[in-house]
């Protein structure tokens, strides 16, 4: 197989696919003999960058493979292809998915401690449904609660690579220097 | 519960609830219980709906209490924001809704720590100081309050479906044949071993090795006679396969006679001595394919 | 707006749709004030088919507009995609198998006999379109019942030459013993 071949069938591959591939799954598709090297396979993964680098798709690398995505500045008029305004995340959502990318893993209740207020389980089946979050294990205390943790799907999802790539949570100062400054405050 | 409680509900009565109905009022105005909110209300009630909808909780209507006084979080006027969260509370409670328990457990809390300011600290005698007890509350407004920040930050994320898209095409109509369940011989001969553990084959069943190999030939004769009404009876025989293969053939065919699968048909003395398949009147109407047992082919798995 | 930004609107979202948008659909993403003819967005439809006249994926007219697909002749390699995983054979399959390699001719009432079950058709039917097993005849007894026998595609399968390679039925006491001299034998 000559490689402009290769291309085409790796180009036709993710657009069907229409999520990410990684180089695994898609050496995966030729068979054991005929299967390209991955840095063969690379090359070409640049080659196609290059050649979407002025279109109204591009090539994009994220945390789960290779994928095309619709350029971000057409994105204003492809939008409305769909009626409805996609809908916003709320609030008491955002703060799950914000403790169980931070903290993961996490139970429920942990999250609960955290937020000061009951998880609804409304909240934890969106997050499973979209994929964003899946139970990773289960904590061996009585109850054996599920441990949350977030997947590959929520790294692709927000354009992340990885989840260093989330901003470093705001400092906390640590109790023996609130203490000793509520001490302070306390004896003026 | 605090004097500058701000509704009429809470306010200490000054006379012992009169009727069941009291019970259930939530206010009393000139003697009488109010126990409905009246219509015209200057907060409408869906708009203390989304006030409390506002909120995600007792941490997060803290947090708001004190940036709106534009507070110091490390030192809060635990007094001052106790009253303001419970005349908050107040307003809930008075507009039926039904608090939820996170709430009612932060105002116990901010009580106790005020209660606890109040008391004059035991000297320590090890040096070891008693901890404020508005430390533990800052500790969990600060966890709360960088947590709250990070859930900005994800909505500021671009969103796929919501900020960008995935592209993609319609996928080929190419129907991919199925690739059949690979088996190991292991496997067949594993499934053998069952029947035969089930069917005590020992005395009836014995096959052994010649026989296989004359149970092989018996299904090659039969093949070979399937096209042709007669057929040779020495054809039948390689001559190549020696001696051996010779006695396999003919055992094979005396097998196939006694089974009753074939006829030898001989039309005079000495003369070719051929051999035929049995036919019935009718082909292939034995393979009855529309039967309903349930058994599978395939493990679902 | 210039053609090339239209281009990239018009071709980021046909790709974001994933179906067929007509001309009327792609018009429509368009503020009114600046919605371009019909015929300027035939003439871009046109240009984006040469563009991709070469790759992985084309645009193609359908009833209900323009789509991008993948390329027919890459279908091969890309419906792998979706490949499920295979399936296994029942126990009761292997058995009834196992019973027509070592006792061919045999017929299907023979066969319940001795695994005391009754063999479903659907079984029969897989052994068949495997071509594993054929009907060597039929048996010249009321019902005429077909007598199955191994075929030469199961020994292939199988590995083995003749159905002598077999292991004696009698000598199946150590099967796991039979069974690792046999792997180590088809591994030489």
């Amino acid at each position: 197989m000559n490689p402009d071949e290769l291309k085409q069938i790796i180009e036709g591959a993710l657009f069907a696919a229409g999520r990410a591939l990684s180089i695994e799954q898609i050496q995966a598709l030729f068979e054991e003999a005929y299967r390209p090297d991955s840095a063969s396979i690379k090359a070409l993964l640049d080659d196609l960058y290059a050649d979407y680098s002025e279109r109204g798709v591009e090539l994009r690398q994220v945390a789960s493979g290779w994928r095309f995505q619709v350029r971000h500045d057409v994105g204003p008029w492809v939008s409305k292809l769909w009626d409805e305004r996609p809908q916003r995340y709320s609030r008491a959502l955002l703060e799950t998915l914000a403790l169980i990318a931070y903290r993961q893993p996490i139970t429920r209740s942990e999250i609960e401690d955290i937020r000061g207020v009951a998880v609804s389980t409304a909240i934890v089946k969106t997050l499973l449904e979209r994929e964003w979050v899946r139970v990773a294990g289960h904590k061996e205390v009585p109850g054996r609660p599920a441990l949350f943790a977030t997947t590959r799907h929520f790294l692709d999802d927000f354009n992340l690579k990885s989840l260093a790539d989330l901003p470093a949570l705001a400092s906390i100062r640590d109790l023996a220097e609130i203490a000793a400054d509520l001490e302070a405050a306390t004896h003026e | 519960m605090p004097a500058e409680s701000m509704t009429a509900a809470e306010s200490p009565s000054q006379t012992a609830p009169e009727s069941p109905s009291d019970l259930f009022a939530i206010a009393r105005v000139n003697g009488e219980s109010i126990t409905q909110l009246p219509d015209d209300l200057y907060i409408p009630p869906d708009a203390l709906r989304v006030f409390l909808d506002t909120f995600e909780g007792p941490l997060d209507l803290l947090l708001y209490l004190i940036r709106a006084q534009n507070l110091d979080i490390l030192n809060i006027p635990v007094a001052k924001i106790t009253h303001q969260y419970l005349a908050y509370v107040n307003v809930m409670q008075a507009a039926n809704f039904d608090l939820a328990a996170e709430y009612l457990l932060m105002a116990a809390w901010l009580g106790e720590i005020k209660s606890r300011l109040l008391l004059p600290r035991p000297a320590s005698i090890d040096g070891d100081d008693e901890l404020d007890p508005r430390a533990e509350l800052i500790r969990r407004l600060q966890e709360y309050e960088r947590f709250k920040q990070a859930a900005e930050h994800i909505d500021s994320l671009s969103c796929e479906g919501r900020d960008f898209f995935v592209a993609h095409a319609q996928a080929p109509d190419y129907q991919r044949p199925v690739e059949p369940p690979r088996v190991e011989l292991r496997e067949l001969l594993l499934a053998l071993q069952d029947v035969l553990s089930r069917a005590d084959l020992s005395v009836s069943h014995t096959v052994s090795r010649e026989s296989l190999s004359m149970r092989e030939r018996m299904s090659l004769i039969l093949e070979r006679l399937s096209g042709q009404r007669f057929v040779p009876f020495v054809q039948l025989f390689t001559v190549e396969e020696g001696r051996l293969g010779v006695v396999v053939s003919f055992m094979a065919i005396l097998e196939l006679v006694k089974e009753g699968l074939i006829d030898i048909v001989q039309a005079d003395a000495g003369a070719d001595i051929h051999v035929r398949a049995r036919v019935g009147e009718a082909q292939g109407q034995a393979l009855d394919l529309d039967d309903t047992s349930d058994e599978r082919a395939f493990d679902e798995s």
